[in-house]
């Protein structure tokens, strides 16, 4: 029972995401400050941010419902540390992993969309409103992909559990091979999710979706920012541990090599920003739309095909 | 979808440009639109009566910090001009170098600031910081980084060095550099043409029928410049050219700024090499006799117009002013007529509006309920970013140098 | 060229007396009869090729009010026709926006400022003061003495 | 708890989160607040990150005299602002009125509609100034909560 608190709380629950996606959040700032031209905040700068929110007031408006407008902060943050426990840390295996941890992982990581939905909507104001549902409308654009180039290794493994998937690819990472159109589906569109967590403008999470959390302050706010953050290191550190499952016997250098892991992704993900240049407007329509859509199906019919063929 | 009426606006500073407008939405299109304007009125025409000519220069200098050289330089060739007393040479000069940095900057300004309104921060950042190099100048000419205070009446309060002279050229070199690369990569970037072109459409016809000026009346295909047209000063003694553009839309008011940019480089180049020698200023009375003045300026944002009555006293009988964004103000209406809301932010600073950049608040009324709302720009901003980021198009993939 | 035109105000409008406007480079300054003044300014448009109204302005010189039009053409060319309203409650004046439709902010700047009713003006906020300004107040007029508390109303000391 | 205080006047102090509000600037103030977030001055640096609602500020940086018709979103905005929360006043305007004293829609300085933490004088204030007032802000309250 201690044992399951000390999991959940420290770590790898709570504690141990929020500091950790405070790490990524200043590599993430710094980074772009740097594409710049500037130099960019301190390294306590996110945690500075954290404790002077915790400790502001917090206003509540007249016209928001009271319980929801408080409880709906809670539920996204606490959604995105329950899909971290899922995702391997520091050996193939997960904390608690059972036979289809990948589908509950993806389900968890909707939650916290949901609630800066329902954010906006219990805010009550017009304009909240209206950012809450173009967030809706805009994250099921991007993780329609993001999910299905996330499923597909799993169809090729033959298992919805992490653990299975990794221990799968351990076995043949020849097969590894086979996913990399996945692989950098999900890079994309993780870039897409994670940008609308607004990934180009450093610090303007709070401003997200045209005002979705335009009425919350202090403890609230504070509580979405470390969802947004944590938000991207649960999805860096999954598509690492479905894609990159590269692990040794020792824990101590597996967790290392976890927080390399998830660094190269974010890394990734801030740099493309900046590299993806060429990409015309026509050539983005018809990658979002037309390409990436439909090479993710592809994907998953050439691991059924390779699954039921090669596999069998 | 049900129409909603949002308001927009009306946090806006000078002194004849704070801008609200009331757009009518049927879905994500503009349906109709009201421009409604005068909300940071300060009295400035009324308080200019009980201040002296000279007091005046430097009130009227801060009805807008952005072309502040503007409308000094435009007030103080009206009192000459009653006063009957003939400015020195090398003044006039100066003051032409002074106004064309001014252009400079002003134009580097809202380069950053459309970059801003579509999403585009990298080149925000990038456009402020190579328009450090114009402050830079400024406060060595004048001493201050805005609000020169640099006219006086009879000519100006700052002589030009040689060694500034030096300093000048070698960062219209650098500008220069930077300006070219801007246009290349801006304007040959298809993304930004894509997001800009059609947008704000304004036709020929219109853009003279609605009394526009300044980029915005060029960027429609007519070469109205006061510097060229009415010119004051030195401007007959350059040469330069007015730069027109067709596509009648906001890419072309982009493409006529940058294009500006470069003249302006030209400008200040002849201005250096010709810059004759002599005295700074000349003695104007105090007393202006009794008369009429009325006199123009090719300002960054367009025609500046300052109307001047005196009576025989030391305080002018009625200072009128004309800002260039007023005459535009007229015309964004119809620019905004059926067009997206994601594209309101950018139809709007496309005219330059003395934009701030201090958020407008936006309320956002629902036209059943009544229920009103505010919307900040900021948030208007990023809901046009996102929107057009769904459609695919996201700037922030650019790479610059 | 100054001259030029102001023989062909004079040959159309005889009643206008031309030979006492006030002549500068690029500058006319012209009185009109007050009910002639619209129809010059069409006549200028039309035939003169003034296609620019640069703004109006409106002043008290202390008698009577004055609307000043400021047109120009594409060379150089200012044309300032002049009209006069009296003191007297209601001062209407007609309005040119059937002539120069960017003229809609000038005149309703003469309705705020100055209390000038421009017939034919399509209704619309006031401008350019703020909503909370009592009505009959019209700043410009010189009979007008701000009479705000704090800041505003006492003159400057400067 | 002394630690306690010490870390939260430490995060407080580490990051101001500024709005800018214009209430009837001529724009030259407003430009320079910008500005210092350009690669020049790059306040980022100090944890200075501007916000567009003031929900989330901790600093009001307001430009220009108060006009009559801003007066009152002025005090709403400020009224928006979760405590604590400290207002400066950039520019000769906005400490005083400057040279619109006397204008018929001009209030007065930002003082006459709100308190005022820190005045930053100057037409318009240079950006070195506008972070040198935020910096001096901060070790004001820093010297408060310690002498408390």
């Amino acid at each position: 029972m201690a044992l399951d608190l000390f999991y959940i709380v420290i770590f790898p629950g709570f504690l141990f995401l929020g500091a950790i996606s405070l790490v990524f959040e200043y590599i993430d700032r710094k980074l772009y400050a740097r594409l710049q031209n500037r130099i960019g905040p301190r390294w306590y700068q996110p945690l500075a941010d954290i404790i002077k929110l915790l400790t502001k007031e917090t206003i509540i408006p007249k016209e928001a419902d009271r319980r929801f407008f408080a409880a709906v902060p809670m539920v996204a943050l606490a959604a995105t540390t329950a899909a971290f426990l899922y995702v391997p840390i520091w050996s193939s295996r997960s904390l608690m992993p059972f036979a289809s941890d990948l589908i509950v992982v993806l389900y968890f990581l909707t939650i916290p969309t949901l609630c800066f939905f329902l954010a906006g909507w219990f805010s009550s104001s017009l304009f909240a409103q209206i950012g809450g549902v173009r967030a809706l409308t805009q994250l099921f654009a991007y993780e329609v992909p993001l999910y299905m180039a996330l499923l597909a290794p799993a169809l090729l493994a033959g298992t919805w559990s992490i653990s299975g998937i990794t221990a799968f690819y351990h076995q043949h990472p020849i097969y590894l091979l086979l996913n990399i159109p996945a692989f950098c589906i999900c890079i994309i569109s993780a870039q897409g999710k994670l940008e609308r967590v607004p990934f180009d403008i450093p610090d303007a999470e709070t401003e997200i979706v045209g005002g979705t959390f335009t009425e919350y302050s202090g403890r609230l706010l504070a509580l979405f920012k470390m969802t947004l953050n944590s938000e991207m290191v649960v999805v860096a550190a999954l598509i690492a541990a479905i894609f990159i499952p590269v692990f040794v016997q020792s824990a101590i250098l597996n967790f290392l090599l976890f927080l390399v892991k998830v660094f190269v992704i974010v890394f990734v993900l801030a740099l493309m920003r900046a590299s993806f240049a060429r990409f015309r407007i026509d050539q983005m329509i018809s990658f979002c739309w037309k390409v990436l859509a439909p090479i993710s199906l592809a994907q998953i019919l050439v691991d059924i095909i390779v699954r039921g063929i090669i596999l069998k | 979808m049900s129409k909603i009426m949002v308001p927009l606006g009306p946090q806006h500073p000078a002194l004849e440009e704070p801008e609200s407008f009331n757009l009518l939405l049927e879905g994500e299109r503009v349906a109709a639109s009201q421009v409604c304007i005068g909300y940071n009125h300060r009295g400035m025409e009324k308080a200019a009566e009980s201040r002296t000519y000279l007091q005046n220069v430097y009130l009227l200098e801060r009805i807008c910090g952005i072309c502040s050289h503007s409308h000094s330089t435009c007030y103080v060739q009206t009192v000459e001009d009653l006063a009957g007393v003939e400015v020195p040479q090398r003044a006039l000069y100066i003051r032409a170098l002074i106004g064309e940095l001014e252009r400079i900057h002003s134009h580097m300004l809202w380069l950053g600031i459309a970059g801003h309104e579509i999403g585009f921060m990298t080149l925000f950042m990038y456009a402020w910081k190579d328009r450090e190099i114009v402050m830079d100048i400024l406060e060595m000419l004048t001493g201050n980084r805005i609000n020169y205070g640099m006219n006086t009446l009879g000519g100006v309060r700052r002589d030009v060095t040689p060694e500034m002279a030096d300093k000048i050229r070698e960062a219209v070199g650098q500008l220069q550099e930077r300006t070219e690369y801007y246009s290349r990569v801006i304007l040959g970037e298809e993304t930004v043409y894509l997001r800009l072109s059609g947008v704000g459409k304004l036709s020929k016809a219109d853009a003279l029928r609605f009394d526009t000026t300044g980029p915005v009346l060029r960027a429609s295909g007519v070469g109205r410049d006061v510097r060229r047209d009415d010119p004051n000063g030195i401007y007959p003694n350059l040469d330069f050219q007015v730069i027109t553009d067709d596509h009648e839309d906001v890419y072309g008011r982009t493409v006529v700024r940058v294009k500006e940019l470069l003249e302006s480089y030209k400008i200040i180049r002849q201005i250096l090499d010709q810059l004759p020698d002599g005295p700074l200023t000349v003695k104007v009375p105090n007393r202006i006799p009794a008369g009429e003045c009325i006199s123009r300026y090719e300002a960054p944002r367009g025609e500046d117009i300052h109307y001047t009555r005196s009576n025989g006293t030391d305080k002018p009988d009625r200072v009128k002013v004309r800002a260039p964004t007023l005459a535009n103000s007229a015309a964004i209406a119809h620019m905004l007529d059926g067009g997206y809301l994601a594209d309101v932010p950018i139809v709007i600073a496309a005219i330059d509006p003395c934009f701030s950049c201090t958020d407008r608040m936006v309320r956002v009324t629902d036209a059943n309920s009544g229920q009103a709302q505010s919307m900040d720009w900021e948030s208007l901003r990023r809901y046009s970013a996102q929107w057009y980021r769904k459609q695919g198009m996201d700037f922030s993939r650019i790479p610059l140098r | 060229m100054e001259n030029e035109v102001l023989q062909k105000i004079a040959e159309r409008f005889p009643s206008v007396a031309a030979e006492q406007a006030v002549v500068k480079h690029h500058r006319i300054y012209l009185s009109v009869p007050n009910e002639l003044l619209v129809e010059a300014l069409s006549f200028c448009y039309e035939e003169l090729n003034f296609r620019h109204l640069c703004t109006i302005t409106g002043l008290d010189n202390g008698k009577e009010y004055e609307l000043l039009y400021h047109i120009s053409k594409d060379d150089g060319l200012l044309l300032t026709l002049k009209r006069t309203a009296p003191y007297q409650e209601p001062v209407v004046i007609p309005t040119v926006l059937s002539i120069y439709q960017g003229a809609t902010f000038y005149e309703r700047e003469l309705e705020g400022l100055l209390g000038i009713k421009v017939e034919g003006l399509p209704e619309g906020r006031q401008y350019p003061l703020p909503d909370n300004w009592p009505q009959g107040e019209y700043p410009l007029r010189k009979s007008w003495k701000p009479k705000q508390a704090g800041g505003a109303g006492q003159e400057a000391s400067v | 708890m002394k630690v306690v205080d010490k870390l939260i006047t430490w995060a407080r102090c580490k990051s101001p989160w500024i709005v800018h509000f214009n209430s009837g600037a001529c724009n030259a103030c407003d430009i320079e607040v910008l500005c210092a977030l350009t690669p020049r001055y790059d306040v980022e640096r100090f944890g200075m990150v501007q916000k567009g609602s003031p929900r989330h500020a901790d600093v009001l940086v307001c430009s220009g005299p108060v006009s009559l018709q801003q007066r009152e979103r002025l005090v709403t905005v400020y009224e928006q602002m979760p405590e604590p929360k400290f207002v400066m006043a950039v520019g000769t305007c906005a400490c005083s009125g400057g040279v619109f004293d006397g204008c018929y829609c001009i209030e007065g300085g930002v003082d006459q509609a709100i308190p005022v933490d820190m005045y930053v004088p100057g037409c318009p204030a240079r950006p070195e100034a506008i972070i040198d007032g935020v910096v001096k802000l901060l070790s004001k309250l820093e010297a408060s909560e310690d002498g408390k």
